[in-house]
């Protein structure tokens, strides 16, 4: 077999094995949403929806957890996102390439891998008690943005740094500052990439429970909350703790419950993946 | 000679590129309003020479320069000065074409907008002026919203000269303008440096012997990181004092 | 109660027009229990929000000592530590018995060897000293196979976990660590109803629910005082105290400063009045009436002595 | 957090702490030796990366490389949903469905393993890489792919010698995260892993990780501000030191790998 | 005129962007082991008939051709080719320089290691006589193993001919390849050029007239995406058919 054929079976092996691997991927999503479904969908309807929890599954509803998940997401997003982008774009172009600057860059990404309950831990000191804000919704999503803000941060500096130097170059001999060029070139080509890692950021964010409940969001709520200072629950608590009862409608009220979670993860997902895929069709070098 | 006149000034410059000496103890003092061409062999260090005039080589790692260089007989590499202040003065064309993942119209009018200028007519007008000065209008006029990454590479060339008209800048440095160019739109855009002169400062690379002599009053002969010889293109073309010199306009070298 | 109204053993019935708010929160066993109780004041007193927290034994007891909530959940007594801390803050507290929960022994369906056993063997499987010790079943009895014995049980950080080394090794915290741990209980229903060799213990409502997956081992404490042989957990065994010493209870606590708020001292009632059907209903086993009675009355006495101070 | 550690060392030697063999601090008799958690913590993660790293940088490469646009911007956001399904889901999964699954392929495999945690936790990070490396690949500029092709590279080659290379910084750091990821998980591990902290490597029986041990003691019913309530300070003092280094040597690695294009 | 001789052909060759008609019905033969220069005004479609020539637009999105390439007769386009293969037989030398983002040695036998060369040996003399065909060895010997982007804009085209060479392709397709070169490179490489010959089909676009009229043995004008005229060239600089070329090649036009 000459070296040439060899290539042509290499690349073709490869082929399969992508293919082998997305599907891969694919088929165990399949398996997770199809089990889940069948699991939980009869369950949902409108009582689920709008009721409060209950000791009786057949009763018991979500009304409380998916507000506050929403709160507490929506809330998230708005504190982590532009925080973890500016840091980020900080980081990156601004800040001096310094031995402390290295160390710094080492230890964000560090932080994503402290385990989330030590979140809640500091979460709770410094929110709940130091700044009075209890187990409120504000606290939960302070928490939580300190969670996924390496996330946000790391990929932000990945995307950025992939914009070639040819466009800085470009911008910066018409004169543009160095914000402007982040702004009007560098952010533009990169912003498919930092949504990436918002999706993920977000998609970690929606399953936490643990750092919630050591900061004080309670499992049973009855009552929606209205503003970032009530307190509140997430569709993961009650999920979390459904899944721990002995009773099995009890899990089928969580896999409805999860059902929900995932479309709440969609529809913010899907608004990321829109907006990514407007942002790197346009950005093609 | 009284200093008056002088636009650019390079003192005792020497530019390292980590330990590699791209540029020894080069003396140079361009005239205003007048064209100045770079030439010499490849990789002598024109590009370089031309991009510390307006400091685009401050983010290449490992890049050091000594010496001074002077724009109106201030240090441009002093500490109170603002290098986007320094760059809308003096303009740059690249040797690569690297227009901005945008569409052409917006390319055009980019150097403006971040000034602030959101005057959709003036916007207008002044992306049809500087197209039509680099030649370019006629072609791209129908498709001014499209990427400009769609444009072929001496078109590309071209948008990028216009980019840099745009803003108007006193100073403009321009390396191998017309390398992608065929010879109407290089006889354009020559005709163009020649209007040009008498409004702006231009700096050319150029690889194009003819070139230099049609365009440049004055003409620096690089080789390997050194200022050979400078001196009015007319006096260099026809009697070079160094025998490199005469070698490399004749094309006998090598 | 002290200054309030409520007429005494009546169940439900609760003075209208009830404002304010309860936080309550602690373990997660207990949650069942105060989340239906809490599900059923509200039908009483809507304007009362009652909130409930699953912060663990512990993470509960901290919040209390610190006066940050009204009622904690606990499956395990308060420590001493968590009652100094408590003091500090100037809180005094009273422990109050809401139900039982029956520690239910299991085996695997297919094991036909276990018909019963005895506190004794369990704690020469369960102690320290048996770590990679005993490890086949025949070393318990010599009449039961020559094969592994796989052992499952409740997270060393859980009351379950406490109760259970207390109650069968002797000393609270002491026992083997080469054992398969979670805290949730329906991972411990899985893992012995897939191993044919596995012994484990939970909470008698998982059992209940699985009964088909799993058996459950009678339990003989060698005291004929209360119920001879081996018994079987079952609501009656573990109401009347013959399941032994399995049975444990479940507690909540009730901050002095809390009671001075009538919706806390209605809710607390409400909680005697009816954590015997609402505990049942959850899958816990309801204490006999009087005991109820019982910790209605030191409720009230300890509702008065603080409203006192 | 130091200041809980500081005083969890003052009353346990930090020498007992790395090396005694066993890890039983809620216990009678108590023990205070890391390395079973941190072993435990390892062998997970080494387990979900062997998954994870292989599938995910495949995907990234197939879907930048090989197949249409319009497949890829469907699947991307596909695969992106595995990393928000509830990982208590995924706990089950693995407890249920590959425990089960691998038992039969191993049959001395333990019903709670770190093999399965580590498997489910690598398809749970899949989209991690995949999608972070996907886009660092496509945000290599086109020219150099041309180059690639124009000198007749199959697309294996141009993947792997040119984009994958030019993408490594993008690459480094996806893998990082989802290390980091898998390092910190803990609904997975404490469903399906067992938590008998023991000192092996050896995936096929059950195991405790770091994290684990953390959330459960958190939430659990011991009491604060106890001894045994600070060994979860010193147990995240030890997670960080351990990510610490990791982290550090992967951007050794990237520092020394990086190709810049332009 | 027997086939035979015809290395590369394009029949009724039509191509877009999108709806973008780049190349209209062209149709062409060159002769093999010839040198065929692409000539015409900036964006008429030269460079994008050389891509097609070995399917490098296949990666552009909304791009489409139709009608027949022939490569020693077979079609190009045909399902059963296999690009990578293809590619090995037309090398390619691009508009813009694209070295790879690694050391100048790897960018010089990447395409030899592709094809599972391994000897270190072969690898250095093959690097050594592709950079002495370009005139970069003398410039880049002491730094091979430095990352070829710190090259000048001319050191990095030559080395992206010699990358080319290295492979030993049957066709070799140039796009401007002396654009950013000096004079004297720019002979050396036309000379280059006129030896290969012996061996190799060349089709090179490039700007300068002279450079046409020196290095090819057939031209071909385009313009506005339609092959206007080609010829040998020496009689289509001496007495072209039609008027455009006149104009074109003597500079009297847009
Ligand atoms: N990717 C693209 N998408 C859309 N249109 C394109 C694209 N590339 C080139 N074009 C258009 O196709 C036409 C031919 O382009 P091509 O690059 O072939 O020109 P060229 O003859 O090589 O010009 P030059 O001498 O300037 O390089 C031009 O009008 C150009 O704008
Ligand atoms: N980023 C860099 N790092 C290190 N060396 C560099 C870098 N850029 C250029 N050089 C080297 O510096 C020297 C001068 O380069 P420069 O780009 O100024 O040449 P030039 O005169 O513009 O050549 P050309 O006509 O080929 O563009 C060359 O030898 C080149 O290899
Ligand atoms: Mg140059
Ligand atoms: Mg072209």
């Amino acid at each position: 077999m000459t070296n040439a054929e060899k290539n042509r079976l290499k690349d073709k092996a490869f082929q399969v094995f992508g293919v082998f691997c997305t599907f891969i991927g694919l088929v165990i999503l399949a398996i997770f949403l199809i089990d889940i479904l069948i699991e939980g969908l009869a369950r949902i309807d409108w009582d689920f929806i709008t009721s409060l929890p209950s000791r009786r599954a057949s009763r018991a509803g979500i009304l409380t957890a998916w507000a506050g998940t929403l709160w507490i997401l929506v809330l998230t997003s708005v504190i982590a996102f532009p925080l973890g982008i500016a840091a980020g774009v900080y980081l990156e172009e601004y800040s001096k390439k310094t031995r402390l600057a290295n160390f710094l860059e080492v230890n964000i990404a560090n932080l994503a891998g402290v385990p989330s309950i030590i979140y809640g831990l500091l979460g709770m000191e410094m929110f709940g008690r130091v700044m009075g804000l209890g187990g409120s919704i504000l606290a939960g999503a302070l928490t939580l943005s300190l969670l996924v803000l390496p996330i946000i941060i790391v990929t932000t500096r990945e995307a950025i740094k992939a914009v070639p130097r040819s466009i800085r170059d470009a911008s910066y001999a018409l004169g543009a500052s160095k914000w402007q060029t982040t702004w009007n070139q560098v952010l533009p080509a990169s912003f498919g990439g930092i949504l990436t890692g918002v999706i993920l950021a977000l998609s970690r964010a929606v399953g936490e429970a643990a750092p919630l409940i050591v900061i004080g969001a309670l499992a049973y709520v009855p009552f929606v909350p209205t503003s970032p200072t009530d307190e509140f629950t997430v569709l993961p608590i009650q999920i979390f703790n459904w899944t721990s009862r002995p009773q099995a409608d009890f899990l089928v009220n969580a896999a409805a419950a999860i059902i929900i979670l995932l479309l709440i993860t969609f529809i913010l997902n899907g608004i990321a993946v829109y907006l990514r895929n407007k942002w790197q069709k346009r950005v093609k070098w | 000679m009284s200093k008056k006149n002088y636009k650019l000034e390079a003192k005792d410059l020497n530019a390292y590129y980590g330990s590699f000496h791209a540029l020894k103890n080069i003396n140079i003092a361009m005239e205003e309003k007048a064209v100045t061409a770079f030439i010499g062999p490849s990789g002598c260090g024109k590009s370089t020479f031309l991009r510390t005039l307006n400091r685009m080589n401050d983010y290449i790692e490992g890049f050091r320069v000594e010496g001074d260089i002077l724009l109106d007989g201030r240090d441009i590499y002093a500490k109170d000065v603002r290098v986007d202040e320094l760059r809308k003065e003096v303009g740059m064309v690249f040797q690569k074409p690297n227009p901005f993942p945008k569409t052409i119209f917006e390319n055009v009018v980019y150097g403006l907008k971040i000034q602030g200028l959101k005057d959709k007519r003036v916007l207008a007008e002044t992306a049809e002026k500087s197209l039509r000065q680099t030649a370019l209008w006629d072609e791209v006029k129908d498709k001014l919203d499209k990427s400009a990454l769609a444009l072929s590479g001496g078109q590309q060339q071209r948008l990028c000269i216009a980019r840099a008209l745009a803003i108007s800048p006193s100073v403009i440095l321009m390396d191998e303008p017309t390398s992608a160019l065929d010879p109407i739109s290089t006889a354009k855009i020559e005709e163009l440096i020649f209007k040009l002169k008498n409004d702006y400062t231009i700096v050319i690379v150029t690889h194009n012997m003819q070139q230099a002599g049609r365009v440049s009053d004055y003409t620096a002969f690089f080789y390997m990181g050194e200022l050979v010889e400078f001196a009015k293109t007319r006096t260099m073309f026809t009697s070079p004092k160094h025998e490199r010199t005469q070698n490399y306009i004749t094309g006998r070298f090598g | 109660g002290g200054n309030n109204k409520t007429e005494e053993g009546t169940n439900g019935t609760v003075s209208e027009n009830l404002t304010g708010s309860i936080q309550i929160d602690g373990s997660s066993t207990v949650y069942p229990i105060t989340e239906a109780v809490a599900e059923e004041f509200r039908a009483e007193a809507p304007d009362v929000k009652v909130t409930v927290g699953v912060s663990g034994s512990g993470g509960g007891f901290k919040k209390f000592s610190r006066g940050e909530i009204d009622l904690a959940n606990a499956s395990r007594s308060i420590k001493p530590e968590e009652a100094d801390a408590a003091k500090e803050n100037n809180i005094s507290f009273v422990e109050l018995s809401v139900a039982f929960d029956g520690l239910t022994v299991v085996v695997h369906p297919e094991n036909n060897w276990v018909k019963e056993i005895t506190v004794a063997e369990l704690k020469k499987i369960w102690e320290p000293a048996a770590q990679g010790k005993i490890k086949k079943w025949n070393q318990i009895r010599p009449e039961w196979p020559d094969k592994e014995i796989h052992l499952y049980g409740a997270g060393v950080e859980s009351g379950t976990y406490d109760y259970f080394t207390e109650a069968i090794v002797g000393k609270s915290h002491s026992s083997r660590g080469d054992y398969t741990a979670s805290e949730d209980d329906n991972v411990l229903v899985q893992g012995v109803s897939t191993d044919p060799l596995a012994l484990g213990f939970f909470g008698y409502a998982y059992y209940e629910e699985n009964q088909s997956k799993l058996k459950a081992v009678p339990v003989d404490d060698q005291n004929d005082a209360n119920g001879k042989g081996a018994i079987l957990p079952s609501m009656e065994t573990v109401k009347d105290g013959s399941y032994a010493p399995l049975s444990r209870p479940l507690f909540i606590y009730v901050n002095s400063k809390a009671t001075a708020r009538p919706e806390v001292v209605e809710f607390v009632n409400f909680y005697l009045d009816n954590a015997a059907t609402l505990s049942q209903e959850v899958g816990y086993i309801p204490m006999p009436e009087e005991q109820y009675k019982e910790q209605k009355a030191k409720f009230q006495q300890f509702a008065s002595g603080s409203a006192k101070k | 957090m130091l200041s809980e550690s500081v005083r969890f060392f003052s009353e346990v030697s930090i020498i007992d702490f790395l090396t005694d063999k066993q890890w039983t601090p809620l216990f009678a008799e108590k023990h205070f030796g890391i390395l079973p958690l941190v072993a435990g913590t390892l062998l997970t993660t080494a387990v979900a990366i062997a998954v994870a790293l292989p599938i995910g940088l495949t995907i990234a490469v197939y879907l930048n490389e090989y197949s249409p646009g319009r497949f890829r911007q469907t699947i991307k956001p596909l695969l992106e949903i595995l990393a928000s399904i509830p990982t208590v889901v995924y706990g089950f999964f693995a407890l249920t469905v590959v425990t089960p699954f691998l038992q039969k392929l191993i049959p001395s495999l333990a019903g709670f393993n770190a093999l399965s945690a580590g498997i489910v936790m690598g398809i749970m990070i899949i989209p991690m890489i995949s999608s972070l490396s996907e886009d660092a690949i496509s945000a290599v500029p086109r020219s150099l792919r041309e180059a690639a092709y124009g000198m007749g590279s199959t697309r294996l080659q141009t993947a792997f010698g040119v984009m994958v290379p030019a993408a490594s910084s993008g690459i480094v750091v996806s893998v990082i995260l989802a290390i980091s990821r898998a390092v910190g998980e803990t609904m997975i591990v404490a469903i399906a892993a067992g938590q008998q902290p023991r000192l092996t490597l050896d995936p096929t029986v059950p195991i405790e990780t770091i994290t684990t041990y953390i959330v459960q003691v958190s939430l659990g019913d011991v009491p604060h501000g106890s001894l045994e309530y600070r060994t979860i300070f010193a147990a995240g003092i030890t997670l960080f030191v351990f990510t610490f280094a990791l982290n550090n040597l992967s951007f050794w690695i990237k520092k020394k790998y990086q190709e810049k294009y332009d």
